[in-house]
């Protein structure tokens, strides 16, 4: 039993069902995200877990209390929407303590509360302005304080950060994390960001069309997904998915397909798994992330298998840090991630070194990881 | 938009009284329209089918009163009226509108002056509207007299003395007090479209006429069916402008529906007939709304 | 909602811009005849006007007849002026205004925040009522407020005015609701905040505009009636409309035409005072989506 | 206790007059609930009455006119004054032809208060005598009176373009035409015959005659105005009721003097009339009913009948009044009331509702009015009047 | 003179100058944005290049041709706007040729140019849809069919990704840059997200309230900054500010500051410009970007001055591709960029690899890069 139990969570609007089976277990202490397309049902979970949408079938635990009956604001928890949804005519201050006060705390606790949530959050000199005159991330804070006290078993963030400018995103980041490490709370985050969800989680559920794809901690996702959505929905740039064929070459298993001129490639695969043997000399679909495809100079000094091979450049795009380079395989775009010194020229040939350890192989029919 | 659903079965009472709350609160106005405005209208037209004179009687006479109804020539008369009115004052009053938002949206000085005073007749009760246009269109005192006495010795005007132009004059004077307000709507519209669009069109280089024509009305489509449903509400039940105007005259030249409903039902004690009457121009606000409502709260589901 | 939005895209010549502000002027003039001449001839002795011109200015000032029509004009049997009615329709239409107008905002909340099912359905049957001609609903208005014994009352006129103004408070309540964030009233939820608390303290709050609109709009249609004040309220209880009738009207008699005309513009203060000074609101409140309806 | 009084007398004069029975029940110690509906000629406070009869609360006494009392009758609406009439003998005082609007079926439920006769011409006596015009005596020296005036560039006819306007001219062509028989056949009886028949054609004609001397202006015009044209000298005559007396004196002519009163060419010696009369209201409460009695009595009383009608410019209801206080219209109105009372040529007009009821007496007004804004010819609009009364019955 | 030329152009709106004499040499062929904050400018530049607002002073030049009083129109320029500003009553089709049509273009000759464009952009199948039928990456296309249909001298888009989804956002920006790279045409764009800037652009402005701070290629930008504005708006992470002291010992200069757990740490600077003898002793500003602070292992191969230091982690953010790392430095938080496989601890001492190369330094008070 978790802190925070889902169990076969189900949700129809109607006759259309939008969530199917949830069933994730969320414990004390932890920053589960939920990651998914616009329309995958993250929300519709999230209010579930608030309150604010009734449950079809399944049920709701917290602290193992099942709350499938109970109101929101008796389940003790706290939600951070993705427009703060600040009351705009009250004060900061009044916003805070707008909870405490239906709940029927005194005053003078309120105003203690309220004082050390902002200052913890320094927000103090905000206390008397309105929302209306505050910026994306004094309100983003603002929204904090609010959820932050009332001392909740659980927090729930939809999106919080989605409205800000990508500068202050990654500030705002940041200080979730500070947070969420410094007060030990279980948070449950909801962003369709998968860099969001990488950085902030201690386990992702990443959600499509009502299903969870798959629940896992952030490296698990990121290095063994489960299947093609997965793989290609985390990261950015999204994960190279090639069109191969498996063959057994000089006794080594070879994913091969055709390059930019139209001539055969193939990329040796070390220590293949027992199941990639099923499909040699079939179809398959060949995952390969962005920076997985280097300079040679620049490929991972530890990684145990490095491939050459060299194909022409379609555009370079030099960003600050990086390059990225575009190329064709397999009659698809492949997008390979440079320092941002590589010596590299579109429209010119150059040796690409592929690491091998980190490519992954999908069925081109079921989709699902080959493992 | 569901922010709860009932959720029942084991809820405490403090959460199935907040599920019942909304439902709760709505009932009272739920239940004063179902009397008041469908209860009303049932009984109207129950009273149709009755042969009621001076009050309410309850022997049915089928559809008597209807034939009746449309042997009668001030029906006639009526109807015809309220096709020439209705048209005449839905379209002008949407041109002038749309014409005054236009020329008010080209950054005029002085907006927040002019745009009382167009608004303004809007205020005004249609009996003070009709009472003080009696006076103005009247040749023997008002305009015409006024023209006369500044020497234009042929300026006539007399409408509102003559059978086939009364009824203009109550599309004068109907106008006048709704085109404010049909402006006030196109100029709502006009300010919600958005500038870059505008941009884009200069970009492209459509002329100031070609942006309006091509451009931005088409987009004041809303506005055109809401300024479109108000007025047509508002020429079925205009009542109190004819009366205060021309009484119903010359003759009765410019009756309408409302007026006939009214004289029939109140003043000549064939309440029978004139809630046929009644019962018709329903159907026929009917016929416009519901289409409009139909399509109006699809759309926004 | 910014006042200047076709500002830089729309470029008009100074001829084209000197031909709009005639134009303009034009309709002003317009506008305002009609009225004007009831403010002069409501300033002119009687005999200039049976006599004279209408639009001419006076020849002989006076404020006689607004004395007369406020406080001493033959209004029943009594020579009261339009004084004592006045107050009645104050006591009427504020008592209606106010409550059409918590009852639309009520109705608005639920049924854009607390969607149900067959909310849609009593929205357009509380819409449709707006449009039905008051005239059919006289005999039977009347035998109820008979049975309620509030008959020939201010009450039972403010009843009859609420009852036919909720739709179009509703109808201007909702469309603004609509747009109001949902989410706002979920984290009162999750703040505890019951269905009341959240109504007004947070809608109600930041309804200013439509609240403005609203109340312009009934308080407007409410003063105006003179059918339903005629029919259930005359008397001591009659508004300012129906004793500016019975002012009027006067069947038969010498027609103080100047005194009318004071007095119709008395009638009308109160609702042209509110469209001057809160008229900005109402276009406001229509940009704010109520247009539509 | 009080009177609840619902009525649309609100000008000056006649408030005036309801005051002197207002103070009356004062004495008594009635007290007065003023409820006055001015317009469309008593047709808004129908609207009214009807508004409270069906909630259940009617006034204690209502100004009524003709059939309307009737019809409130048949709905067993009115009370009985029959023991008051008997002590005070109303049967006597009161003309016949009014008492057939103040009782039904044989019992009294209304108090009359007043007689305007309606075949009145209102002339100015300066006018006449710059154009050398003897008061008429026939229908051809009124139409050449008519013919001087016109000629010599005066409005001869001023009238006001309201259906009820025209109707009041119509109902004396009527008389005029086919006198007291055709008159009850046509407009009580409602006989088709009358209603198509030749003498309908003529007494539409004449009034086609009568077209040709209104001015144009004439349409939508009130009656008022129409009289001011009398007495500026704008025009010569005015065909109206005698409540049109008010308006000279209040210009500060006086009667018999600086303007003249005769009955319209070809009805003399007959009267056609509406009647105002107080209906009273079944009311439940005990102290109601005796302050409605009281009230009753009060009206039939000589002094407020007299009181009132000086003012209104009307005769009085009872014939045993004395007429020193009126001036010579007056006097003349009272003199011929009585005189038709005993002739029986005493009728209810048609245009205000003391012929027919309401909804043949607006039937008659399209016709008329459609007929006297030309849209009809007088065949057309004989034919129409068949078929509209037959449609309203 | 160059093929667009902004003269010493100047804006104001009443009495406010929003603009203050802009001075951009713009050539045939380039792809210049401008980027910068909220509010400071940049759409009013642009607007004033395609003749939408007046110029206060200074001339815009196209083509040698001085364009001042010259109608939108007859610039021969096409825009792509932010919100896309479609007709929503015209069909695609429509919208695309409606510029064409008011240039009064034959019929025929419309639908050629039409078919032509949608068969570049691939829209063929949506020509007959009206603006609200389609998804935002497909608006995005028909604005631009919309601008390309006209064969302008000088396209200008104003923020034309910004709103789109990221993952949108990164596929659309491929699109645009590949365009380019194919019609060669002369482009202006305005953004402020500085990623979009550094991949498209052939040279980039950067803008702050109304001055144009630096104008260069995205290289030149990106690593030598003008100013401390240009140097912390371009980048994501922003880079690394720490106030040190610029001192001399055994004869190199270094820059010196306090670590997490207060103890000095002192990074030598080689091949110091002669410029930062002057501020030998003082305060200096020490710019340094998140990548140039690695583990050593991930250290750049070809940099020349690797230095080493120890400092306490705070957070470590994995983030897929790489791990950023949180250290306190000079009392500011200071984020690293190293491989996702480092193995980097919260709270534990570890050895920073920083690459002085790439260190900046500026002057505490003008802010300006000492060089
Ligand atoms: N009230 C409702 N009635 C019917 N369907 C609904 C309702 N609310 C949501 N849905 C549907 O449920 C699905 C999940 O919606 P949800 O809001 O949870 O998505 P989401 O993952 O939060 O998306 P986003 O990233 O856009 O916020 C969607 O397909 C949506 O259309
Ligand atoms: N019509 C106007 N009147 C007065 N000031 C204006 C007007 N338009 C813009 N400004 C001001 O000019 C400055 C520059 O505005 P501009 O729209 O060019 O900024 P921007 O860089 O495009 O910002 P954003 O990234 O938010 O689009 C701002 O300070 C703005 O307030
Ligand atoms: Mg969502
Ligand atoms: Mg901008």
């Amino acid at each position: 039993m978790g802190f925070l139990d889902i169990n076969n969570v189900t949700k129809s609007y109607g006759a259309v069902e939008v969530l199917h089976k949830v069933d994730i277990q969320v414990q004390e202490g932890e920053f589960l995200v939920l990651v998914g397309p616009s329309g995958c049902g993250k929300s519709t979970l999230l209010n579930m877990i608030a309150g604010l949408e009734g449950i079809t079938s399944g049920e709701i635990a917290i602290k193992d209390r099942v709350v499938n009956d109970v109101t929101p604001s008796k389940r003790n928890i706290a939600m951070v929407f993705q427009s703060y949804a600040l009351y705009p005519n009250m004060t900061v201050g009044q916003n805070i303590t707008f909870g405490l006060e239906m709940q029927g705390t005194p005053k003078p606790e309120r105003d203690k509360a309220m004082a050390d949530v902002a200052k913890l959050l320094q927000i103090e000199d905000l206390l008397k302005r309105k929302p209306g005159q505050l910026s994306g991330g004094q309100r983003q804070r603002v929204a904090m304080g609010r959820a932050l006290v009332r001392d909740p078993d659980v927090f729930l963030f939809d999106e919080p950060l989605s409205n800000l400018d990508a500068k202050l995103r990654v500030d705002m980041r940041t200080e979730i994390k500070k947070l969420h490490q410094k007060l030990g709370t279980t948070i449950v985050y909801v962003t369709h960001d998968q860099i969001e969800a990488m950085t902030l989680s201690t386990r992702i559920a990443v959600m499509y069309d009502g299903y969870v794809q798959q629940l896992g901690t952030p490296k698990e996702i990121y290095d063994n997904p489960a299947n093609l959505f997965v793989a290609t929905f985390m990261g950015s740039p999204a994960m190279n998915v090639l069109d191969a064929t498996l063959v057994e070459m000089n006794g080594a298993l070879h994913a091969q397909f055709t390059g930019a001129e139209g001539a055969d490639v193939a990329l040796r695969i070390e220590d293949a798994p027992e199941a990639y043997r099923a499909y040699v000399d079939k179809k398959v679909m060949l995952g390969v992330r962005p920076e997985a495809i280097t300079d040679p100079e620049g490929a991972d000094r530890n990684a145990r298998n490095i491939q050459m091979m060299t194909n022409t450049v379609s555009i370079t795009e030099p960003a600050g840090a990086d390059t990225f380079v575009s190329t064709t395989l397999s009659g698809k775009d492949c997008i390979a991630r440079m320092r941002a010194d590589a010596d590299v020229h579109p429209n010119q040939p150059f040796e690409f070194a592929v690491n091998m350890d980190k490519a992954v192989l999908f069925d081109p029919t079921s989709q699902a990881r080959i493992a | 938009m569901a922010a709860t659903d009932p959720m029942l079965g084991g809820a405490d009472f403090r959460t199935r009284l907040q599920n019942w709350l909304p439902k709760i609160v709505l009932a009272p106005s739920f239940a004063v329209m179902v009397i008041f405005v469908y209860g009303f209208i049932a009984f109207t037209v129950y009273l149709s089918f009755t042969g009621s004179r001076m009050l309410p009687s309850f022997d049915l006479v089928g559809f008597q009163n209807y034939e009746r109804l449309f042997r009668i020539r001030e029906w006639d008369t009526a109807v015809t009226n309220l096709a020439i009115f209705a048209s005449l004052y839905i379209i002008i009053c949407t041109i002038i509108g749309l014409m005054l938002a236009i020329l008010l949206d080209q950054k005029i000085r002085g907006e927040g002056l002019l745009r009382p005073i167009f608004l303004y007749p809007m205020a005004l009760s249609f009996i003070v509207t009709g009472t003080a246009w009696k006076w103005f269109l009247d040749p023997a005192i008002g305009i015409e007299n006024t023209m006369h006495l500044w020497g234009w010795a042929s300026f006539e005007f007399n409408w509102i003395k003559d059978r086939e132009m009364a009824i203009y004059t109550i599309v004068i004077a109907a106008v006048w007090q709704s085109s404010g307000f049909v402006m006030a709507m196109f100029l709502a519209g006009l300010r919600g479209i958005d500038n870059e669009i505008l941009k884009a069109a200069q970009m492209d280089g459509a002329s100031t006429f070609q942006m309006y024509r091509r451009i931005i009305l088409p987009q004041l489509r809303p506005a055109f069916l809401s300024a479109f449903v108000i007025l047509s509400h508002l020429a079925i039940k205009s009542y109190d402008l004819v009366i205060a105007l021309t009484g119903g005259g010359p003759g009765n030249a410019t009756a309408l529906p409302a007026t006939f409903m009214y004289s029939y039902t109140f003043t000549r004690n064939q309440m029978g007939i004139g809630a046929s009457s009644a019962v018709i121009m329903l159907m026929t606000i009917a016929a416009i709304m519901v289409p409009y409502l139909y399509a109006e709260l699809r759309e926004k589901k | 909602m910014a006042i200047a939005s076709a500002d830089s895209a729309i470029k008009t010549s100074k001829v084209a811009r000197t031909f709009i502000y005639l134009v303009l002027l034009l309709f002003a003039l317009f506008y305002l005849l009609p009225f004007g001449i009831m403010l002069v001839n409501s300033l002119k002795p009687l005999e200039e006007i049976t006599g004279g011109n209408m639009i001419a200015l006076p020849q002989q000032w006076t404020i006689e007849p607004w004395l007369s029509a406020w406080s001493t004009a033959q209004i029943g049997v009594e020579p009261t002026g339009l004084r004592p009615y006045f107050i009645n329709s104050i006591a009427m239409a504020v008592p209606a205004v106010a409550i059409s107008t918590i009852a639309g905002a009520l109705n608005g909340y639920v049924l854009t925040k607390w969607h149900f099912r067959g909310a849609t359905w009593i929205f357009g049957l509380l819409l449709f009522s707006c449009f039905i001609p008051f005239q059919i609903v006289l005999i039977p208005m009347a035998r109820i407020l008979g049975i309620l014994n509030i008959s020939g009352t201010t009450y039972g006129l403010i009843l009859v005015h609420v009852v036919y103004g909720i739709g179009f408070s509703t109808l201007y309540f909702r469309n603004y609701y609509a747009a109001f964030p949902t989410e706002l009233v979920r984290a009162a939820q999750i703040d505890g905040a019951g269905f009341f608390q959240i109504f007004w303290r947070i809608m109600l709050p930041s309804s200013g505009p439509i609240i403005a609109v609203c109340c312009i709009w009934q308080f407007t249609n409410i003063w105006n009636d003179f059918l339903f004040g005629a029919s259930f309220a005359s008397g001591g209880a009659a508004p300012m409309t129906v004793a500016l009738n019975n002012l009027v009207n006067s069947s038969t008699g010498v027609r103080e035409y100047n005194v009318h005309f004071a007095g119709a513009i008395m009638a009308a203060a109160p609702t042209l005072l509110v469209y001057i000074v809160a008229g900005r609101y109402f276009v406001r409140g229509l940009m704010a989506g109520s247009v539509k309806g | 206790q009080d009177v609840e009084v619902l009525h649309w007398w609100t000008s000056g004069g006649e408030a005036a007059a309801l005051n002197v029975l207002r103070e009356d029940l004062a004495g008594g110690g009635i007290g007065w609930t003023d409820m006055p509906v001015a317009g469309g000629g008593g047709s808004d406070a129908m609207t009214v009455l009807r508004a409270r009869v069906t909630a259940g609360d009617p006034p204690t006494a209502v100004q009524m006119l003709g059939f309307s009392i009737q019809d409130w009758a048949a709905e067993g609406a009115l009370a009985d004054l029959n023991a008051l009439a008997e002590e005070q003998n109303w049967n006597e005082v009161v003309p016949e032809a009014l008492q057939r609007f103040s009782t039904y079926e044989g019992n009294w439920v209304a108090a009359p208060v007043n007689v305007h006769s309606t075949n009145w011409v209102w002339a100015n006596t300066a006018l006449m005598e710059e154009l050398g015009i003897e008061q008429p005596g026939t229908w051809e020296d009124f139409v050449a009176a008519m013919q001087t005036a016109a000629d010599a560039g005066y409005t001869a006819l001023a009238h006001g373009g309201q259906a009820w306007q025209d109707a009041t001219i119509f109902d004396s062509m009527v008389m005029g035409v086919g006198g007291p028989e055709f008159y009850q056949a046509a407009m009580v009886e409602l006989d088709p015959d009358a209603l198509g028949g030749s003498q309908m054609v003529e007494a539409f004609e004449r009034m086609a005659t009568l077209r040709g001397f209104v001015d144009d202006n004439f349409s939508g015009r009130d009656w008022n105005l129409a009289s001011a044209m009398v007495i500026n000298g704008e025009a010569l005559f005015q065909i109206m009721g005698d409540w049109a007396k008010g308006e000279f004196v209040n210009a500060g002519l006086t009667a018999g003097e600086e303007f003249q009163c005769f009955r319209v060419p070809g009805t003399e010696g007959t009267v056609t009339f509406n009647s105002d009369q107080f209906a009273m209201f079944n009311v439940a409460d005990e102290g109601d009913q005796a302050s409605q009695v009281a009230m009753a009595s009060a009206v039939m009383s000589p002094e407020f009948q007299i009181a009132f009608n000086v003012v209104k410019g009307s005769a009085p209801a009872r014939t045993d009044i004395d007429a020193s206080a009126f001036d010579a219209c007056g006097q003349a109105a009272m003199a011929d009331l009585a005189a038709a009372g005993e002739a029986g040529t005493l009728f209810g007009s048609m245009a205000h509702g003391h012929a027919n009821p309401p909804s043949v007496q607006n039937a008659m007004y399209d016709v008329i009015t459609a007929h006297f804004n030309g849209e009809y010819d007088a065949e057309t609009a004989a034919a129409e009047m068949v078929t509209a009364v037959e449609l309203a019955q």
